[in-house]
Parts: structure tokens; C-alpha cells; sequence
């Protein structure tokens, strides 16, 4: 019930949801990430750590797992080259009631933002510049752990 | 000791390659050891190495602070904190 | 920004998210309950206030608006009958930062289970009976007062 | 004064109607009072208004507790706790 794709293909979030609710869910999260067209990024770029990613996010989904109620974890991370609109990352918990859901499908997120090897290149017409980690998100990771 | 080390984001860009095997000098206990010891091999180890309190590391693929040990680890990667999702 | 739709059509959550993603939004939160095969209803029926409903869904969306910085919000709910696995309701929310978007739909669902006029009725073989609202789904509404 | 009531779920199913127009009496001025006046034509309607406390209701649209005024609505619905989503 756990999937973990990481890959350079745009994600497909019908095919996702289609896998998830063929599993007699009740209820269904979704978190999408996208590269957003408004700040003047022409490309992101998404660097990972092959093997080491798919590890961490295994483990995201399984503590989320042994956390909540849950029928299905899904995460997907697209690395390599994308373009503004394209959506980087997709989580989904499924679970039979909705609280489990969204509560676990903030977790997924929240925790991959700050436990999983990648490393976004933004690129800004001559001008490429590794973005900052954000304090937020070790704030934000770090409500899960009280 | 041979140890292979993965370079990701700006250090492998400031130290020109994403992947070398070394062999550590007896000294080297730590991944702040190596941190340290890379630094001085000048140019851009220097400069990718510069600032220990912006860099992350995996041991063998487990996160770990600077201060851990490298023990017969095959494999240390040393990185900026991570920027996904 | 703000998409009410009540229909006994099939809910479309490739539409909707299509919808949102054409318009430049760094994060989209989603919630999507389904009709539960695993409990032996073959069939369940959404009753709704023609007019009220669509009246309540609309000020919840703009109560979500109000509250967080949204880039757009939908609410999509199905009335009629439905057979097990199929979408009842899905929310989106979608902001330029995460937990914007993942407090929103969590609002809006929570929110549209008490205070939006849909009533179910679930059959299993020969035996129809109406759900009984439930406690916890006005604890979750009355949690976002505080 | 004439008003229409709508009854939805379990109360339109005990009741046998969806909506009605009625000529209110004088004396029924609360959606409490309807209920009580509802319940004394006996046989479905004293069915479904046999346990106020588990009936909501909405005047013109706006959900209020049975102590409203239906003052000069056009519209009272009466129906049990909602259960959508």
C-alpha cells in the first residue's frame, strides 16, 4: 500500500489516484507541488541522491503508516529539468475516515521537505541560484515530532 | 581505507565532480574530519567546504551530523540541507 | 477563484485540478471522499437543499478565502445515487504556499460536513437507512472557531 | 399568511411530500411553534416531528435553531442533521 516513484517523467495524478481508489478507499489527501510560473523562474531544476531519496521517502511513508489508519501512501518526486506549471511532487493517503487522510498527507509533505535528499536549481534568464532551505520547514517538520 | 564520496548541489558544483574515491589519512574519524581535510586540498574543496555549518551528510546513506563517525563506512555524501517538494 | 459544483454527474478530479493548475499556483491541497465498498452498501444516495446547498458551499469557500491566502478553491459534490468506489465530494485549495493550501482543504472539508444541506440515505440489499450525523464531524467543523 | 416548507431525508420520507404551501395560524410564530403545529396533524407528520431536538431547520435558506421567527418568510425547511460529504 506504500508507492514511492521517483523519476524525471511528468507525474501523472489521474493514474495516481486511479491506483489509490481501486484500493476501496474512503477518503483520499492529495498535496501537489508545482513550479510556479509567477516569480520569473524559467526552469527548476530538481537534484537528488539516487537510492538515498527512495530510502528516506520509504521511511516518511511508513512512519506515516504505523501513525495513522492509513489504506495507501503515495509519494512521487519528479527530478531533473521542468518547466513553470509542472508539478514536482505529489503525495496521497488514503484512509477509511478523512481525518487520518489529511492529517498523514501533511505529514508526507511536511517531512519530505526537510528528510529527503533533493535540491532545487532555479533558473532566472542568465541566472541559475540554488535555493535556500527554509527555517519554516524545520518548523514545520518538527510539530510531528511533540 | 578506500571511501567513496558523493558531492550534490552547489558542493558538487564547487568541487567540479560528484563522485570520488579517496583514501583517508589515519586522522580522519569523522565526517567533520573529512569535512576539514577535503577543505584542504584548496581551490574548490576550499571553497565548497568553507562554511562546515551549511553542510549536511549521509553515512552509508543514513543522515548523520558532522560529528559522526565514518567508521568502515563504503560510502559518505556531503550536501547543503535539503530543497524538495 | 472560487468553483461551487452540485451535479449527479461523475466527479472529474483530472478537470478540476486542471482547472486550478492553468492558474499559476504553487500548491494544491485535495480531499476526496469516496463511497466505502468494504462495508456492504451497494448503494448510496445523496438527497440536497437545491439552492441552499449551492448558497453554503459558496460561503465556505469564501470563508476559506478570507482566512487564508488562496489562489483558488473548489468544492465538487455529487447528489443522486452512487455505487461503491465512486467520488462523493472532492475539495481543492490551492495558495502559494503549502500549508495554506493543506489548512484550507482541511476547512472546507471539515466545515461542508456540518454546515451544507446533504443528507445520505445507504442501502445494503433490502435495508435503506439514513445516516446518522456524528458527534466527531461537529467537533472537526468547531475546531476552526477557535 | 401562507408559507411554504420543504422537508428533506427521513422527514420528507415520513411525511410523504416534499413541500407544501400551508395558511399559518396565528399562534404558530417560531419554526419550534410549525414543528409543534406539524406534529398535531398526527399521523406521518406526528411521525417526523415526534422528536424536535433531533430537527434542524432553515427559514429563506438561512439555517436557524427551532427558537426563530419565521416572521414573514416564504420558506421553511425542516430536515435532520446533515450528513454530506
Amino acid at each position: 500500500m506504500i508507492r514511492i516513484l521517483v523519476s524525471v517523467a511528468q507525474i501523472d495524478l489521474a493514474e495516481e489516484m486511479a491506483r489509490i481508489e481501486g484500493q476501496d478507499v474512503g477518503a483520499v489527501a492529495s498535496f501537489c507541488g508545482l513550479v510556479r510560473a509567477d516569480d520569473g523562474v524559467d526552469c527548476l531544476e530538481l537534484e537528488h541522491y539516487p537510492g538515498a531519496t527512495e530510502a528516506a521517502l520509504e521511511r516518511i511513508a511508513q512512519e506515516a503508516a504505523e501513525r495513522w489508519s492509513l489504506q495507501a501512501a503515495t509519494i512521487v518526486h519528479r527530478v531533473g529539468p521542468m518547466r513553470p506549471g509542472e508539478r514536482i511532487v505529489l503525495v496521497l493517503a488514503a484512509a477509511p475516515h478523512r481525518r487520518d487522510a489529511l492529517d498523514a498527507c501533511a505529514y508526507l509533505i511536511d517531512r519530505l521537505k526537510t528528510d529527503a535528499p533533493f535540491w532545487k536549481r532555479e533558473t532566472r534568464g542568465q541566472d541559475a541560484r540554488w535555493v535556500e532551505a527554509r527555517d519554516s520547514d524545520t518548523a514545520a517538520a518538527e510539530r510531528w515530532t511533540s | 581505507m578506500t571511501l567513496t564520496i558523493l558531492y550534490f548541489a552547489w558542493v558538487r558544483e564547487r568541487i567540479g565532480q560528484a563522485e570520488e574515491t579517496v583514501t583517508l589519512p589515519e586522522h580522519v574519524v569523522t565526517v567533520g574530519d573529512l569535512v576539514a581535510w577535503l577543505a584542504t586540498r584548496g581551490g574548490g574543496y576550499a571553497e565548497a567546504m568553507a562554511e562546515p555549518e551549511r553542510l549536511r551528510a549521509a553515512v552509508d546513506q543514513t543522515f548523520v551530523g558532522l560529528d559522526a563517525a565514518i567508521g568502515n563506512a563504503r560510502e559518505v555524501a556531503i550536501f547543503p540541507p535539503v530543497t524538495g517538494g
